[in-house]
């Protein structure tokens, strides 16, 4: 147990002093990733812990993220209409833009309104006991819905080019680098805390009704537990680190727009959690990491057939890693373990964050 | 100006460092979690440092002086659905590193271009952009082609002081300090065009696009044109990128019964349009349908015999008469292949490298600041007529030119401007545009 | 003749059979006994080929099939009617039945033998009804005319009379004696019902705990002793 | 005495296959009712419906005479204290024997009073009582996938007895057990029957004949009689569709 | 009227557009319960299979012969995307057929690699494809032109349509594949070789989609990425019809085209396209398993 923990805080403080041995630009894409793991940590809740593939999350990130990006877009504009505003020819600020020049309005509501979203659209799917496949293909059809309708709406919502050029947050420049430091350093505590929230989650009973959801769903009901409410809890929970993660997105990267909600992102961060293991907390944080950095290293090293190589790593780990590398180096600890003691000890069966 | 992170060694021993507490924590706790975490700090190290090229990345010299190479950035889409376009971008402007090398390069120094794709992917096109200031430390960079790709990297360039050159057509409303504009703006392409339009083809008009940026604004514009000089609107309508059912549209266009179809569409929505125009029976001679993003390249993958007719502009056309479009085409057809076509955005990507190279030319030196303070007034002699950077807006005066589409697929000039016509982003002359901003 | 030799299977982690041999022979009728859930319907299953066991072998026609898959077995003349039936619920009767033609080679798919409707003419009568529509002692009949129309020489029974009503049970009984009477086809019968069993059969196998208990002629005197095993 | 459980008319049916034609059953308390019948006489359809899993199309089922069920969700359905074993064992394998228990412990089952639950000392004691009952004492770390069939059956059992219920719905819970296994089962029963209702659906004769009092009779969606075994076998309808053939030899 | 008469017919030719699209993933989705992201791509490949058929038509065959391209397309496309299914049961799919999820995933992987591959051979613009000249002008109604590529689309679907139900109800492989579908193990215990009927069915129905790509190239635009533009739609559309069954497929197709138009008609594309998903998340919502679909007893 201590070991674990120990590991634990290894791995973060490691991150945490990211500075100290990450260029600027290696920083800085490395701050995108860890929001991108924070995303996967709530994919990984719903998806390894409680059987629920969503394919939209792409919809949560960015509308935590769009959150956010509305006060950043109204402090630079300093007091005046927004300029993709001005030229869709709108001619006073929207009402539903104004409370968002309140930026503890902006941040609260880059959780709650993803948390709410996807209460309500998990309450009536899951209510409905629509599951599976079903379920997946309709998160999909809701990022359709979402994508169509931020185009579409530009003079609220800066269409395809989405909200972008923000100067301060807070006051405080956002080009400065000590500022994009902090930030990263925001970014991993926040993942920290988490992780560790996601962590206490799966080890309490509440956790154990969730994994119990997943290996049948019926019979959870015939111990008298609501499968619904688990199943809307968890889900709003995913969408609220989705949203958390879109606004420390929007922070560091400076920018976000429909093309960040799509279908290809919304399945591209199941796949993070997919390669680096979907039973395992650590392991999607590490899968959110492993595969962004190999989509920078592919696309930086052969720019005309990347996506080639990203292809085949996704069939790669599905076919051969089903439990991703975690779970890869799971089994192969184990069987070591077992060669050299035969018979194993009592922990081996333990799973990373049990 | 972001100050260059701590020296190199200094970075390098903290990596072994942390290696070093690595292994000696994996060798103490050899237990899985410590492991587990190992291997992910292991892996951090290697996302960060490893996944570029090489670890000794920070040991590039910083643009320096003693090199006889200089980096430039291309970054275009060449994966995702804009990938149509942009890869013929990409071309043109490595032909014209190249040409430019063969002449000797630009103050003495070849021009090594940095590739990067931008996967039709704004937060990619921000990524790779910083990649190619921060760690390419590029001189300049050539790319772009949405406008959402370009407000992306916009902020890029400003924090970090580079130098966007973006080569395409555009809705205007801007002028970033950074960037330089080698395409047209509204004025240098809608705004004749509708006029030509309103004296040739008729009054009314029906506006259709796809549903972003550049369609919405242009249309805006064009609305207020139309107010302004007696022409009618009797639709408009917008469709989703990548949109490809029009039989609708095209009832509603039939009910309306326009003279003229302003069409600003986006790629590959063009194809089932026009395609689909067609079925429907109407045909250039029923309706004029002039478009603002087909060029040569777009035609051949539409199709000629349905494009028949209509019309398009430009600042460019592969037929446009000029000794240097002559050579310009035979050298892109030599340089890749036969079946290739010119067009104005590619012809846009070629001058922009020629008036880089023109401009640090003349600052002599490839500084920034430098290279901004001396293009103003730079002039290119391109194969579709002398183009002029203007100083004040960063964009460039171009001839305007409407062409109407051929049975071999390419365009016949209808009309020109005659001369250059000076860049307008804000539509600053046109009293109708009053107000629109 | 059917060889089952120290047959170890079951599904996942646990074993529900730990060494159970039985001979099958062409033309005799071999009752396999044994209380709900002993393992005999996973028995039928291992020489079906749906289950991989986890040891042991399984000969047949002097050749080890325990790898197989299921459908070389069944072309090799080894036909399955499972228990619950599972005839195809939305294909016609009719559909069904050529689906049992599979396990001939193409040459030799020509037709329905009329042969099965002379057992169960009720199916003649229900040729083009989907085979859901059935009642359950006539989608019993089609699984076994299913099976039977691949002309196979080793018919495996699962449980065949089960919930069915009496006039059928009998009907069902009469025919898995011509059957045997025919000296073509092996029967290997899976029943918990001693009295239906001794029946039919030639010779049981009482199955319990994961082996066998006990084996021999069906007569009298072996009905007492089964009698004491199955009770308990 | 009052029926605790009383089903009145009920029906239902699947793409109008009639699975239940109107049933008629009382249930009372702390009595221990055999459901035996043909396969597809409906014996766990009923269950089914009672237990929520299945939505009747047509009649009433009561509970403590006043509480109409019929349209409660399973879970409801079980917080009133009917719970259900399942034919073949439904335990969560991938969690072990002690957390299966643990999520079986009669609790407050909303989401926050589960998420801020503890393992009280009471909760510990009822759990360990509940495992030397099911003799899975030895086994309590071990994942419940891992078991074996009969233990697994038996902590499916203890899960539904760890929630105090009033009525127990029990679907063929000796299937694949061993004699004596069995016969521990009965005496279980037996034991259970003195705080709550049990209402076991068996095709076993020799453990109705052994165990029973009441047995009721299914045939095609509808009860066909009621008594105890020895009426029941005494009457010619149920030999006739059921009985006769299996018992009388042939 | 003639409007009137315009959109009746646009919302069935969107519908027999959607349908044709649909039909493969009714086979490999609906009753193989496999979710293949790729399916888009083999669309592309019967398209770019159409491209390649003309450019020999136009290169190697008599200029009078050019128009009877579109005739030998349609086979080809599908006998390509055909191979291509095959091919990609065999490598990937069968392994994957108890973790329908990981499909989507590891085929995700393969619809990135196709699009890359097509990139690399054909180039990233556009192609074009002119259409026969047969196919050209439409017939007109009561003022309403009914364009001939349409009523051809339509055809063409009805006969796929026609096709497949008769393989699927009057062959003995049609047979073995219903059977298959239905419960695998009886059938194989039967002598149904499992394996190559899922092979086929998987080859059938990438064959469909080729044949959809060969379709929609005399509509709209043939790029590595026009898979993308239908794949979900698509999904849906089966989703909505009920899985596993056909004539749901059908409903499902013809319902959403017309919906979209008549939405499109009095509000917008974009609109319209919001319009149409909302009514089908709410639908489902209502109807979970679909317009037609066979209530099974077992919840689990």
């Amino acid at each position: 147990m201590d070991k674990k923990k120990l590991g634990y805080w290894l791995f973060f403080i490691a991150l945490f002093l990211g500075p100290l041995y990450l260029t600027e630009f290696r920083l800085a894409l490395m701050g995108k990733f860890l929001c991108f793991a924070i995303v996967a940590l709530g994919i990984c809740l719903i998806w390894g812990y409680t059987g629920i593939l969503s394919l939209g999350h792409g919809v949560y990130f960015g509308i935590g993220a769009y959150c956010t990006a509305m006060y950043l877009k109204l402090e630079s504009s300093n007091g005046q209409l927004p300029d993709f505003m001005e030229w869709s020819g709108v001619s006073a600020l929207p009402a539903f833009w104004i409370p968002f020049s309140n930026p503890v309005f902006a941040l609260a509501a880059s959780l709650i309104v993803p948390a709410l979203l996807a209460a309500m659209l998990g309450f009536l799917t899951f209510k409905n006991r629509i599951k599976g496949v079903y379920f997946s293909l309709i998160s999909q059809a809701v990022v359709v819905v979402f994508v169509t309708l931020f185009v579409a709406k530009q003079d609220w919502t800066g269409g395809t080019n989405g909200l972008t050029n923000f100067t301060t947050f807070l006051g405080f420049s956002l080009a400065s680098p000590l500022v994009q430091i902090a930030l990263y350093m925001l970014t991993v505590i926040i993942l920290g805390l988490s992780f560790t929230l996601a962590a206490r989650l799966t080890n309490s009973r509440a956790g154990r009704v969730l994994s119990a959801v997943r290996d049948g769903e019926n019979r959870v009901r015939f111990l008298g537990f609501n499968p619904t409410s688990y199943k809307v809890f968890v889900y709003s929970l995913s969408a609220a680190l989705a949203g958390l993660a879109g606004t420390l997105f929007v922070l560091q990267v400076g920018l976000i727009s429909p093309a960040m909600m799509g279908i290809i992102p919304s399945i591209e961060m199941v796949l993070w959690v997919a390669v680096g293991g979907r039973h395992s907390l650590i392991g999607a944080i590490l899968g959110a990491v492993i595969v962004n950095s190999a989509k920078s290293f592919f696309s930086e090293t052969y720019p005309d057939i990347w996506s080639i190589f990203l292809g085949l790593l996704f069939i790669i780990v599905v076919m051969f890693l089903p439990n991703g590398i975690v779970g890869a180096f799971e089994s192969w600890n184990e069987k070591r373990n077992k060669a050299k003691q035969k018979g194993g000890t009592a922990d081996a069966a333990d799973s990373v964050v049990s | 100006m972001i100050s260059p992170m701590p020296c190199s060694h200094y970075i390098i021993r903290k990596q072994y460092f942390l290696r070093g507490v690595c292994m000696t924590v994996m060798r103490k706790f050899w237990s899985k979690h410590t492991i587990i975490a190992a291997i992910s700090a292991a892996a951090l190290t290697l996302s960060g440092c490893a996944a570029s090229n090489a670890l000794n990345e920070e040991e590039d010299a910083p643009a320096a002086d003693t090199s006889d190479t200089v980096k430039v950035g291309v970054l275009h889409s060449l994966s995702g659905t804009m990938a149509i376009s942009e890869v013929s971008l990409r071309d043109a402007e490595l032909m014209a590193i190249e040409e430019i090398n063969a002449e000797g390069g630009v103050l003495g120094k070849q021009i090594e271009p940095v590739v990067e794709d931008g996967a039709s992917d704004w937060p990619t096109f921000a990524e790779k952009a910083k990649k190619l200031l921060q760690k390419d430390k590029v001189a300049t960079v050539f790319g772009g082609w949405t406008s959402a790709s370009r407000k992306a990297m916009l902020p890029v360039f400003e924090q970090n002081n580079g130098l966007l050159w973006y080569p395409v057509q555009y809705e205007g409303m801007e002028s970033s300090p950074n960037i330089f504009y080698t395409g047209a703006t509204t004025n240098q392409q809608i705004v004749p065009s509708v006029t030509w339009l309103l004296e040739n083809k008729g009054k009314s008009f029906f506006l259709i696009g796809s549903d972003y940026v550049f369609p919405r604004t242009a249309n805006k514009e064009i609305k207020a044109q139309l107010k302004a000089e007696g022409g009618t609107l009797v639709g408009e309508e917008y469709t989703p990128l990548g949109h490809t059912d029009y039989s609708t549209l095209i009832s509603k266009i039939k009910e309306e019964k326009p003279e003229v179809i302003y069409n600003t569409l986006n790629g590959d929505s063009n194809v089932a349009f026009f395609k689909q125009l067609k079925d429907a029976g109407i045909t250039a001679d029923d309706i004029t349908v002039l478009s603002v993003s087909i060029a040569e390249e777009e035609i051949r993958g539409i199709g000629t015999d349905i494009l028949t007719g209509h019309y398009a502009a430009w600042n460019y056309f592969q037929t446009t008469d000029t000794p240097e479009n002559e050579k310009f085409v035979a050298a892109y057809k030599e340089a890749y292949g036969d079946d290739r076509v010119t067009g104005d955005p590619i012809e846009a990507a070629y001058n922009a490298v020629y008036l880089w190279a023109a401009a640090v030319e003349k600052a002599e030196s490839f500084d920034v600041d430098a290279v901004k303070e001396a293009a103003g007034g730079i002039e290119f002699k391109a194969p579709g007529g002398t183009v002029t950077i203007d100083g004040d807006n960063q964009h460039t005066y171009k001839t305007v030119r409407v062409g109407e589409i051929q049975a071999d697929g390419q365009f016949k000039e209808v009309w020109n401007s005659g001369e250059p016509v000076k860049p307008d982003p804000y539509l600053e002359t046109y009293p109708w545009a009053e107000g629109l901003n | 003749m059917l060889t089952v030799q120290s047959i170890r299977a079951g599904y996942d982690e646990s074993m529900v059979l730990n060494d159970v041999s039985i001979q099958a022979e062409i033309g005799k009728v071999t009752a396999v006994l044994g209380r709900n859930g002993v393992g005999k319907s996973t028995l039928i299953k291992t020489i079906a080929g749906l289950l991989k066991p986890a040891a042991g072998s399984i000969e047949w026609l002097n050749e080890n099939i325990e790898k197989k898959a299921p459908e070389l077995r069944a072309r090799s003349g080894i036909a399955y009617v499972p228990q619950g039936r599972e005839i195809f619920p939305s294909l016609t009767v009719e559909e069904n039945l050529l689906l049992g033609l599979e396990a001939l080679p193409k040459k030799e798919r020509n037709g329905l033998p009329d042969q099965v409707f002379e057992w169960f003419p009720v199916l003649r009568e229900m040729m083009h009804r989907k085979g859901g529509d059935l009642s359950g002692g006539q989608q019993q009949q089609l699984a076994i005319a299913r099976a039977i129309v691949g002309k196979p020489k080793m018919l495996l029974l699962d449980e065949p009379m089960e919930g069915i009503q009496p006039s059928i049970v009998q009907l069902i009984q009469d025919v898995i004696i011509e059957i045997a009477s025919s000296q073509e086809m092996g029967i290997i019968l899976v029943e918990h019902s001693l009295d239906l069993a001794f029946a039919c059969a030639d010779y049981y196998y009482i199955l319990d705990h994961g082996t066998i208990v006990g084996e021999g002629v069906t007569d009298t005197t072996h009905k007492d002793i089964v009698k004491q095993h199955l009770v308990v | 005495m009052q029926p605790i459980l009383s089903c009145r008319d009920v029906r239902v049916s699947f793409n109008g296959f009639q699975a239940l034609q109107g049933v008629d059953l009382e249930v009372k308390p702390q009595e221990v009712r055999f459901l035996i019948g043909p396969n597809g006489a409906g014996k766990t359809t009923l269950l089914d419906v009672i237990c929520g899993k299945t939505k009747a199309s047509d009649g009433d089922v009561l509970y403590r005479q006043v509480e109409n069920i019929r349209k409660l969700q399973e879970h409801e359905i079980v917080r009133l204290g009917i719970t259900r074993k399942f034919q073949a064992p439904s335990i969560f394998a991938n969690l072990t024997v002690w957390e299966n228990l643990e999520l079986s412990l009669k609790q407050e089952r909303g989401l926050w009073s589960v998420m801020r639950a503890k393992m009280t000392g009471e909760d510990k004691e009822k759990m360990e009582a509940m495992l030397s009952r099911i003799g899975l004492m030895d086994q309590r770390h071990q994942l419940a996938g891992m078991l074996a069939h009969g233990q697994k059956q038996w902590l499916e059992i203890g899960m539904q007895l760890m929630q105090d219920p009033e009525i127990l719905l029990l679907d063929e819970p000796i299937a694949g057990m061993s004699g004596t296994e069995r016969h521990k089962t009965g005496e279980l029963i037996h034991e259970i029957s003195t705080a709550c209702s049990v209402l076991i659906v068996e095709h076993d004769m020799e453990f109705v004949r052994n165990f029973s009092k009441q047995v009721t009779v299914m045939h095609e969606g509808k009860v066909l009689c009621e008594g105890t075994m020895s009426e029941i076998q005494q009457n010619e309808q149920v030999a006739e569709v059921y009985l006769g053939r299996r018992e009388s030899a042939c | 009227m003639a409007v009137v008469i315009t959109q009746l017919f646009n919302g069935i030719s969107l519908g027999s557009i959607l349908l044709l699209i649909a039909l493969g993933l009714a086979i490999t989705f609906g009753l193989m319960n496999v979710i293949n992201m790729a399916h888009g791509e083999f669309i592309m490949a019967g398209a770019y299979t159409t491209y390649v058929v003309q450019q020999a038509f136009s290169h190697y065959i008599p200029a009078s012969l050019f128009n009877y391209y579109y005739v030998a397309a349609i086979p080809l496309s599908f006998l390509i995307g055909a191979l291509l299914g095959f091919v990609l049961e065999k490598t990937l799919i069968r392994f994957l057929y108890h973790r329908p999820l990981d499909s989507l995933l590891a085929t995700w992987g393969v619809s990135l690699i196709l699009q890359q591959v097509a990139r690399s051979i054909f180039g990233a613009p556009n192609v074009a494809v002119t259409a026969p000249t047969w196919l050209d002008g439409g017939l007109t109604i009561a003022g309403a032109v009914l364009p001939y590529k349409r009523l051809f689309i339509i055809a063409l679907v009805t006969i796929c349509m026609v096709s497949l139900y008769l393989y699927l109800d009057k062959t003995a492989a049609g047979r073995k594949m219903r059977a298959v579908t239905m419960n695998r193990s009886m059938a194989s215990s039967l002598g149904v070789s499992t394996k190559k009927v899922d092979a086929t069915a998987f080859a059938i129905g990438s064959g469909l989609a080729g044949i959809a790509g060969c379709a929609l190239t005399v509509l709209g635009p043939i790029g590595s990425t026009i898979g993308t533009y239908y794949i979900v739609d698509a999904f849906m559309i089966v989703i909505l019809g009920g899985i596993g069954s056909l004539i749901g497929t059908v409903f499902g197709a013809l319902s959403v085209g017309m919906l979209g138009t008549i939405a499109e008609f009095w509000s917008g594309a974009s609109m319209a396209k919001v319009i149409v998903f909302v009514a089908i998340i709410a639908f489902l919502q209502f109807k979970p398993a679909g317009l037609l679909s066979a209530r099974t007893r077992s919840l689990e």
